[in-house]
């Protein structure tokens, strides 16, 4: 930019940076008076913000300042989390495992509580679980399967390596030792968020 | 005005004096006709001047507030301790008091005119402003989800758990029953004429449990027999053995 | 300015620029990431905006863009007046500024009248003004100081900036405040009017 811009592009930048809406030259030129030429200001300005952090634009007769586009990212920053699976997530995610493919209310009816909408989401988002297809049933329900990326986070080689249900009995995996009532695990949504 | 002005009926002219936040505002504005620095007014000069002000009022049957009267008795005060010759001062020092005064009049003047200054600077909002429409920064969080193996299966276990009926088996304790106990205590009672305290009518055991099921029936059973009056009890003082007898 | 500013040049730019508050280095590194001497960045970026209309300025630690004082009449005329502070609430600000913390009773030892419920509430509610806890003296009493918020509104970068506090604490007018009131100390002679 200039080293000292003269009065009328100061006016012209302070009333641009300040308004809450782009402008109209009409508009800018109603608070910074009709003696400045505003569109051959506007031009100029626009000059001296090209290649900067921000810039001046045009959009549909109408002028703002926004941030460069190829800042966006900074103005918008991803930071990974690690976060554990809920238990409902869970449960969903091995009755998937165990019976698929398994509609949603096949999911409830094993699990003996209805699941939130969350809980399916959370499951997909994680690439574990992906849509199967509809079920030639009444209401062609659709149905959820595992993915391969299940079978290669959770070390399996294929499903059949998933120990069954007389192993978990004898491993003590299906003694009643869950004391909470299940009816008190009422789901709300975004519990797995 | 943050003073609320004192009751009173609304004709009374309580004007000459609602232009002041109290005595000190008064005070000052007084100092203030001095015309010099408020660092070396007459601090005599000044009592003067509110004197004659409150008796100008005064004169003009105004309505004075009460904290004006005791300003201008502290005052009037003031300036006999001023006017007596040191030695006669009264304590506390008048001469004191009296710079004290100043120095509070010069800090209410000193925090009027930063007040003033303050409201005079650039303010955000009124002479400067902030963009006007920001894009705002923005920290969007991935949720990156963990779970393991055992996790799944532990987990399916759970809900096929879940989905068994419960069976509630009852598990049988050794106990001695009051009727056993009863028994015990009259059998061995009934050979005996000397005191035997409670713990001897307990049977050798390992069962922990079942030593204290038969101590409390035994104790019981004690009780039951001291009113049926086979057996007298007695104990020395509280938690001290208790002693039992044939009657 | 100059014509073509560095990477970092524009990244702080732009991200100061789409900020709704002002922000500490330390904020600004964690956008543009940490290589970035953001001092210097921001010193370099305050001295290419000097004498424009937009201009970049550090209040309390914290960096932000405003327009420039001079162009206040172009911008006022179109916004409501900020809200008129009563006479008391500017003193009570003031003596807060100078004095903090401060407590209630010290206040009021300076102005020589009580404060109205109000005037605190006014001075808090803009967000001036906070309580900063209690002093450890009888009574416990609150005390109050000044936000942050309250150096970016009036435009001070540190409270060292607030006008003339130099000459003031010189004076000995900031010394402690003696909440003892002046009448006390007539005991009981003059009373009798």
């Amino acid at each position: 930019m200039n080293a000292a811009p003269d009065a009328a592009i100061r006016a012209v930048e302070a009333t641009l940076f300040a308004a809450e809406t782009p402008l109209s030259p009409a508009e800018v030129a109603a608070c910074v008076g009709s003696a400045v030429d505003v569109r051959a200001v506007l031009a100029a300005l626009a000059a001296d913000y090209a290649g900067r952090g921000i810039n001046l634009v045009e959009r549909g007769g109408r002028w703002h300042f926004q941030t460069a586009p190829d800042l966006a990212h900074l103005l918008r920053r991803e930071r990974a989390e690690t976060r554990r699976l809920s238990r409902a997530a869970v449960e969903t995610l091995a009755i998937i495992a165990y019976h698929e493919p398994v509609s949603r209310a096949e999911v409830e009816a094993i699990r003996g509580v209805q699941i939130s909408k969350g809980t399916l989401d959370v499951l997909i988002e994680a690439g574990w679980v992906r849509p199967a297809g509809r079920r030639e049933a009444p209401g062609r329900p659709l149905t959820y399967a595992t993915t391969p990326a299940f079978l290669t986070d959770f070390g399996l080689s294929s499903r059949r390596d998933l120990p069954g249900v007389d192993e978990l009995a004898a491993a003590g995996l299906l003694d009643p030792i869950d004391t909470t009532p299940v009816m008190l695990e009422m789901e709300k949504d975004g519990e797995d968020d | 005005m943050d003073q609320a002005d004192p009751p009173g009926p609304p004709e009374t002219l309580t004007l000459a004096l609602s232009g002041w936040e109290g005595p000190l505002d008064l005070l000052l504005n007084l100092a203030r006709s001095q015309k010099v620095d408020l660092r070396e007014i007459s601090i005599l000069e000044l009592v003067e001047q509110y004197l004659a002000f409150i008796n100008d009022a005064r004169t003009l049957k105004l309505e004075i507030a009460a904290d004006y009267l005791v300003m201008a008795a502290w005052l009037a005060y003031l300036k006999s301790g001023l006017l007596l010759p040191r030695e006669e001062a009264p304590d506390p020092d008048p001469e004191e008091l009296a710079l004290r005064l100043q120095q509070r009049l010069q800090r209410l003047d000193a925090m009027r005119e930063a007040g003033a200054r303050l409201m005079a600077r650039d303010r955000i909002g009124r002479d400067v402003f902030r963009r006007g429409a920001p894009e705002g920064l923005r920290l969007v969080r991935t949720p990156h989800w963990q779970s393991d193996l055992f996790a799944v299966i532990s987990g399916y276990g759970a809900v096929r758990a879940r989905a068994v009926p419960a069976m509630h088996i009852v598990s049988r304790r050794l106990v001695m029953t009051l009727e056993q106990a009863i028994a015990r205590v009259e059998r061995i009672i009934g050979a005996r004429i000397d005191w035997l305290a409670l713990e001897r009518f307990v049977p050798e055991t390992r069962d922990e449990a079942y030593r204290r099921s038969a101590l409390a029936s035994s104790f019981v059973a004690a009780l039951e027999l001291a009113r049926r009056g086979t057996v007298s009890l007695r104990q020395a003082e509280p938690f001290a053995p208790l002693m039992i007898r044939r009657a």
